[in-house]
């Protein structure tokens, strides 16, 4: 028998820890690799929740979360080739044009 | 002869409104020397011309009205204003009291016309010197024949409007104006007064008719009927008060007098001896009524009075400039005018008034004459012996000065002696010792005048004598000087005195010996060639200093007023209000450069911001 | 049984994603990633739900790391990029931000756990037995209910396909190309 | 429809200029002309009024539908007072018009349709019956008054025209939340949902609420009448306005505040306005005696003369909150006599600018050698300015203090004190530009020959002489003008009263 409790410690640690890469890591890589991070921090809880109620709509929200990261990831990427291609460089302090 | 053709005068009816002609002649042709450019000829005549006619038709009223003594004429133009309860026309009333200022106002104006003439003669702005001359007689007589008091006080800012103008008629130098201004806000410090003073009485007595006012007053304000009624009383009169002594040159504000002489000569002549500074005389004898309601008032007068008297006189004894003598001693014969007036004597105070008016304006017209002809040196040390080079000065000088010392079978003699004897009916005999120590230096300082600058050694040659018409002037105004010796019966009827006590032979025989007496110590003093020589011991030097600056009140008003006026006005320069605005701006653009600060287009600071927002908003939502 | 594996899968999530985001060299955090993606999926197995666990396998770890792996195999440089990666993130320098992380976990698991208000969770200490659901029932309600789900899904898909392929194309135009020409990529 | 056409006009009347000046540059003055002599012509017939015996509570009244929903009617009416200000704004249009003629050369078209639209807005002010209405030609007012000022000013113009429409639009902004307030409780109150003047004024709002929206009413004409907490955008505009907008701007801009205050205040607000008289007095006294401090020290002569007005409307405020028939009355002729003395000062400087390049009072001097026309009509309208009985400004003066002399004796003790202030001011002006020693910039513009600088132009000495004649006249007889605003102004008074 899991408690829901130690689920939920779990996810929300996974997920600080996501916080934690984004904000700390000037590599524009890392910061999508943290973003993954706290996307399965989501989706634990959410097949959790599934889980927990016995009912299938947490998985359903799974896949489309999968379908999302996917996406998203893609999209990342190649923004990262195309920053790397401008300013060889992958430290995100570097694009600071759109300064107020 | 002479009295059976006064009474076939008596019976010549002269039509009412031909009182309206008299105001409105100047003014008209004051008009036309603004708008019209006409040559040189025609401004004589027009200007000369209008207060000649004015005068004709005043001497037509004196003739007219010789015998009787309560008459009453109006006239009137119509509405000025009528809200419900003020109601205000334009109407003039004659009695016996306007009668006598309109004929010195026309009658020596007239001559003093004459006079300007010659003496403004080759001087470029001639028109414009007439325009001015023209509108301050037609203001003043408004003053004299004004029926309300609101019409009073029209005349009374036109007055100090011309007075303004001609005393800074030689606009290019600095001082004219800067004395042209003093002389205006001077004046229009009391005005302000007197007009408030005109508020107070419109609610106290709803009306500002001056008759009616009066009638009203008394039947309000029952003498010494109940402590609110005089109080008030006593409120109105003082602050009609400041307005006649900021007109009249009196104590708290005299010291615009001198420095006027800045004018032509014969604009101090008509302005600041004849007309102007009487205006405050008048209005107090306008007002007896309401001013013998509240004795204090009264008291205040006299007291006004005999200390501008003392004053003046002390000062004008030690000045060297020939004109600034004669200001100080008209502050002085004002001063015996507004003493006269506190003891309730109006009758014998408008008489000394119309004598000072002949006599003083003698001596201005004759300094202005011996000034013209010495080439424009004001400094009586500068003449001497002039006796010989210009007679008719001289006499017309010697004239004047006898009338102001009030030697015996002059004017002065006459008007003045009529005073001292009305004080010691009062019973003021304190003041009565004050008026003879007056009368004393008075005739010290005409002595001390005269001599100086007709007798002993030539100085300077005088380069060119007085024109015709300034002499025909000087002359015409020697026989009032001497023999206007009758007080006219219509004051006497109009402002009935206190009852005569009799004098003691001290208080008969003093007045006559004092002026002998004081010119004797003048002409020994002069012998010993006194004056003008350097005082040895620094006390007298500086009590000679004090004296000349007309006992430091210019230092005084300069230091307690102007100074602290100009530096409070100068540290807002740029007016803190708007300097709060412009703050406001300031921190607009300073909040603006605080917030663009966030965006400084780096993704990490962004997102930690993010974070730090959730924990803010989660830990408000737990916290609260 | 089934608890010991939870906490086995638990702490190797958590530490492999600890060492994700503290690692230095790009392709050990990829890995790391990868093995917290395993930790999940088995626990997803552990919660009943194989279908997800094997889609976790399959696509996330499969596809998506792999698709991280490439990228990062393309655009390094070698030595250069491993000293420059020395510089850019010093555990010590970013204090600030594992503080912050730390107060969020904290507030978050006070507010979610229940603290605030215990009777959130109800039943005895949140234990429940696990019904597993089967791919059949999932089938039912994804193409139930949930059609329009499936849908936007894919138009998601596409549009991610569109944009990616559009972003990462090399550039033709001059603005683009500078001087010694992109012969890496 | 009268009134209706009299606002058209010049609304036209601009726009033909503007296209007009494709043709010609010069086209542009003549055609502002013919339409501000043409808008003569509605009001023509109305003259009459000043002999009628018993003024009719309105002299026209045209009520026309708008937006019926919210029963928000264009209604113009027009009684005495509407009438009055309307005559002196045709006035000073075509002063401003006069001195707008030579001194300004650049993009005339739009310059004249500017002229013509902001006088439409004010005329509009004064005729508007309907809140709404008037609001709308508040708005209508200021924006081409901004125009005038930010293009062709003088020298940091953007900075003043900014300022101004900033005020002006905060006073507004305040202005619209107290009508919408007034509306919503006059329908609470009454259930008559209403926006017409006549209808609010039959039972004014009562309670706390309305003395909040009274005292918004109140701070929105303070602010465009510049009383003193809010008058620091009149002497930034009128220094970098150029002639013919100060000219409208002093005239019959200021003006609005003052009829706003006796139109909309006393009447829809007694109770209110009663209550916060006393504070108004203070900020009116102390306006007085700080303008007149501000305008002592100022270098620059238009500035000098704007602090100037700022004093003399310290007046008409006092006028407004004494409660006081003659205060009343003093307060519409010191609009009246203010209004044109004013602006004549404006005529002036802007003469002496456009011939001697300066406004510094330290360059200027001895202008009576070398303009003497200008100069004695210079000295004329600075003596009115000081208030010299038999001109306007002094009966105005005058009936202000009598009027607060009877609730508020110290008040007008103070703004007697003005009267004194007021001379200095008055005389600065007068001594340092017509006499003294010549200027520098007055012998600079000696040395590039006399023939520069010509004495008035017999168009500007015309001008100034209709100016004269009518101050004269309503100094010496004023009675026509009181006996037209007399019977509203009662209804005023009685109404505070009760």
């Amino acid at each position: 028998m899991i408690s829901i409790h130690w689920l939920l410690f779990l996810s929300l640690a996974l997920f600080s820890i996501g916080v934690y890469g984004v904000v700390a890591r000037r590599n524009l890589l890392f910061i999508l690799l943290s973003l993954e991070i706290m996307l399965n921090a989501v989706v634990l809880l959410f097949i959790a929740g599934s889980s927990f109620h016995g009912n299938p709509d947490g998985q359903i929200m799974y896949l489309l979360i999968l379908t999302l990261a996917a996406s998203e990831v893609a999209v990342g990427l190649g923004l990262v080739i195309h920053m790397y291609r401008q300013h060889h460089t992958l430290d995100v302090d570097k694009l600071s044009q759109l300064r107020g | 002869m002479l009295t059976n053709f006064l009474s076939y005068g008596v019976d010549m009816q002269i039509p009412d409104s031909l009182l309206m002609l008299i105001p409105l002649l100047p003014f008209v042709s004051s008009l036309i020397l603004i708008f019209v450019n006409p040559p040189k000829k025609i401004v004589t005549l027009l200007g000369v011309g209008s207060v000649g006619c004015a005068a004709l038709i005043a001497l037509l009223f004196n003739i007219s009205l010789w015998g009787q003594t309560d008459y009453v004429i109006k006239a009137g133009f119509g509405n000025w204003m009528t809200i419900d309860k003020l109601v205000i026309n334009f109407d003039f009333y004659l009695d016996a009291l306007s009668l006598v200022m309109i004929s010195i106002i026309t009658g020596v104006g007239f001559f003093i016309h004459l006079y300007s003439t010659g003496f403004m003669d080759e001087d470029t702005d001639y028109r414009r010197y007439f325009a001015y001359l023209n509108m301050f007689v037609s203001a003043m007589l408004v003053l004299v024949l004004a029926d309300n008091m609101l019409l009073l006080y029209l005349g009374w800012e036109g007055v100090g409007l011309c007075s303004y103008l001609l005393i800074g008629f030689w606009y290019k130098n600095r001082d004219n104006n800067m004395a042209a201004n003093k002389a205006f806000l001077m004046t229009r410090i009391g005005d302000t007064g007197m007009a408030i003073g005109l508020f107070l009485l419109f609610y106290q007595l709803g009306t500002l008719n001056i008759q009616d006012m009066q009638t009203q007053a008394v039947a309000v304000w029952a003498p010494g009927s109940d402590l609110q009624g005089n109080s008030m009383a006593t409120l109105c009169c003082l602050l009609l008060l400041a307005g006649a002594v900021g007109k009249s040159a009196q104590l708290p504000l005299q010291n615009w007098l001198p420095d006027a002489m800045a004018g032509p000569t014969p604009v101090s002549a008509l302005i600041h001896a004849a007309t102007m500074v009487t205006a405050g005389v008048y209005l107090i004898a306008r007002n007896t009524q309401l001013f013998q309601l509240s004795p204090d008032a009264m008291f205040v007068v006299a007291l006004v009075g005999t200390c501008t008297l003392l004053l003046a006189a002390t000062a004008a004894m030690v000045q060297n400039d020939v004109k600034r003598i004669l200001a100080y001693s008209t502050i002085s014969q004002i001063g015996y005018m507004f003493l006269a007036l506190g003891v309730g004597a109006g009758s014998v105070a408008v008489f000394h008034l119309m004598t000072h008016a002949f006599f003083k304006a003698l001596l201005f017209l004759s300094a202005g004459a011996l000034i013209y002809s010495v080439h424009h040196e004001h400094n009586i040390f500068k003449m001497g012996g002039l006796l010989k080079k210009l007679p008719v000065v001289a006499a017309s000088f010697a004239v004047g000065c006898a009338a102001l010392a009030s030697l015996p079978f002059t004017s002065g003699f006459f008007s003045k002696e009529s005073i001292l004897e009305k004080i010691v009916d009062s019973g003021h005999t304190e003041l009565w010792w004050a008026a003879v120590i007056g009368a004393f230096i008075t005739a010290f300082y005409s002595g001390r005048l005269f001599f100086v600058v007709f007798l002993g050694k030539m100085q300077q040659e005088p380069n060119h004598t007085p024109t015709k018409t300034m002499h025909i002037a000087l002359l015409v105004l020697i026989v009032p000087s001497i023999f206007a010796w009758m007080q006219p019966q219509g004051l006497i009827a109009l402002m009935p005195g206190l009852p005569s006590k009799g004098l003691s032979d001290l208080q008969h025989w003093l007045p006559i010996f004092t002026p002998i007496a004081a010119l004797m110590l003048a002409f020994g003093l002069y012998r010993a060639n006194f004056f003008g020589s350097e005082l040895k011991s620094p006390a007298l030097q500086s009590i000679h200093q004090l004296l000349k600056s007309g006992w430091g009140f210019d230092f005084i008003y300069h230091h307690l007023f102007v100074l602290p006026f100009k530096w409070l006005c100068h540290i807002n320069r740029n007016d803190i209000i708007d300097l709060f605005y412009r703050r406001l701006e300031d921190t607009a653009r300073l909040m603006h450069g605080f917030v663009t600060g966030f965006q400084n287009g780096r993704l990490r600071s962004y997102s930690a911001s993010l974070v730090l927002f959730c924990v803010l908003a989660i830990s408000w939502v737990v916290l609260k | 049984m089934i608890e010991v594996l939870f906490f086995i899968a638990a702490a190797v999530a958590l530490i492999s994603a600890a060492m994700t985001v503290t690692a230095h060299n790009a392709v050990h955090g990829l890995l790391y990633l990868v093995v917290t993606m395993l930790a999940i999926s088995l626990i997803f197995f552990l919660l009943g739900s194989p279908f997800a666990a094997a889609l976790q396998v399959i696509v996330y770890a499969g596809a998506i790391m792999v698709l991280f792996i490439f990228v990062t195999m393309m655009l390094h440089q070698g030595e250069k990029s491993l000293l420059e990666e020395k510089q850019l993130f010093q555990i010590s320098g970013s204090i600030g931000a594992f503080l912050l992380s730390a107060v969020l976990l904290v507030e978050l698991v006070y507010v979610l756990a229940g603290f605030a208000s215990p009777q959130l969770i109800n039943g005895s200490e949140g234990y429940f037995t696990i019904q597993t659901i089967t791919v059949k029932e999932l089938g039912i309600q994804l193409y139930g209910p949930y059609q329009l789900l499936v849908v936007i899904a894919a138009m998601m898909l596409l549009s991610a396909l569109i944009s990616a392929i559009h972003i990462a194309r090399r550039q033709k135009n001059p603005m683009q190309a500078d001087e010694e020409g992109d012969q890496t990529l | 429809m009268i009134l209706l056409s009299l606002l058209l006009i010049p609304l036209i009347g601009g726009i033909v200029a503007w296209y007009s000046e494709r043709f010609n540059p010069d086209y542009p003055r003549w055609v502002a002309l013919a339409s501000l002599i043409l808008c003569w012509v509605p009001v023509l017939p109305y003259f009459s009024a000043f002999t009628l015996e018993q003024m009719p509570q309105w002299l026209v009244d045209e009520p026309m539908r708008w937006i019926p929903r919210l029963n928000i009617t264009a209604h113009l009416a027009m009684d005495g007072l509407s009438f009055l200000l309307v005559i002196l704004t045709l006035a000073m249009g075509l002063v401003a018009l006069s001195s707008a003629w030579t001194e300004i050369k650049k993009r005339t078209g739009f310059f004249y349709l500017n002229l013509l639209w902001t006088l439409a807005g004010v005329m509009g002010v004064f005729l508007a019956m309907d809140l709404f209405l008037f609001f709308v030609f508040w708005e209508v007012m200021l924006v081409p008054m901004y125009l005038l000022i930010a293009i062709w000013g003088y020298e940091n113009r953007q900075y003043a025209a900014f300022k101004f429409f900033m005020f002006t639009q905060a006073g507004g902004l305040l202005m619209l939340l107290s009508l919408a307030g007034l509306v919503i409780l006059h329908y609470q109150q009454t259930h008559i949902l209403s926006f017409d003047y006549t209808v609010l004024v039959q039972n004014p709002i009562t309670g706390d609420l309305a003395y909040w929206i009274a005292v918004g009413f109140t701070v929105a004409f303070i602010v465009k009448l510049p009383a003193l907490p809010f008058h620091s955008w009149l002497p930034d505009a009128h220094t970098q306005a150029p002639t013919a907008a100060s000219v409208i701007l002093a005239a019959v801009l200021l003006k609005t505040g003052g009829y706003g205050l006796i139109r909309f205040v006393l009447p829809l607000f007694p109770d209110a306005a009663k209550a916060i008289a006393p504070l108004m007095m203070t900020i009116a006294g102390v306006g007085v005696v700080y303008g007149a401090m501000m305008a002592f020290v100022q270098k620059d002569l238009k500035r000098l003369i704007a602090y100037s007005s700022v004093s003399h409307m310290g007046f008409v405020l006092l006028g407004c909150f004494a409660m006081n028939i003659y205060a009343l009355q003093g307060a519409v002729m010191q609009m009246l006599a203010h209004g044109i003395s004013t602006s004549a000062l404006f005529v002036l400087v802007g003469m002496i600018q456009y011939r001697f390049k300066t406004r510094d009072l330290d360059k200027l001097g001895g202008l009576w050698q070398q303009v003497p026309r200008l100069s004695a009509i210079g000295l004329f309208f600075g003596v009115a300015s000081l208030g010299m009985p038999g001109l306007g400004n002094f009966v105005a003066e005058f009936l202000v203090l009598v009027g607060s002399f009877e609730k508020y004796p110290w008040y007008t003790v103070v703004a007697a004190s003005g009267l004194i202030l007021g001379a200095i001011y008055s005389l600065i002006i007068i001594y340092k530009t017509f006499f003294g020693p010549r200027g520098d910039s007055v012998q600079t513009s000696e040395v590039k020959g006399a023939a520069e600088v010509t004495d008035t132009s017999n168009r500007e000495a015309t001008t100034l002489l209709v100016m004269v004649v009518i101050l004269v006249y309503m100094g010496v007889h004023p009675q026509p003008f009181m006996d037209m605003v007399q019977s509203n102004l009662l209804q005023t008074i009685a109404k505070g009263l009760l």
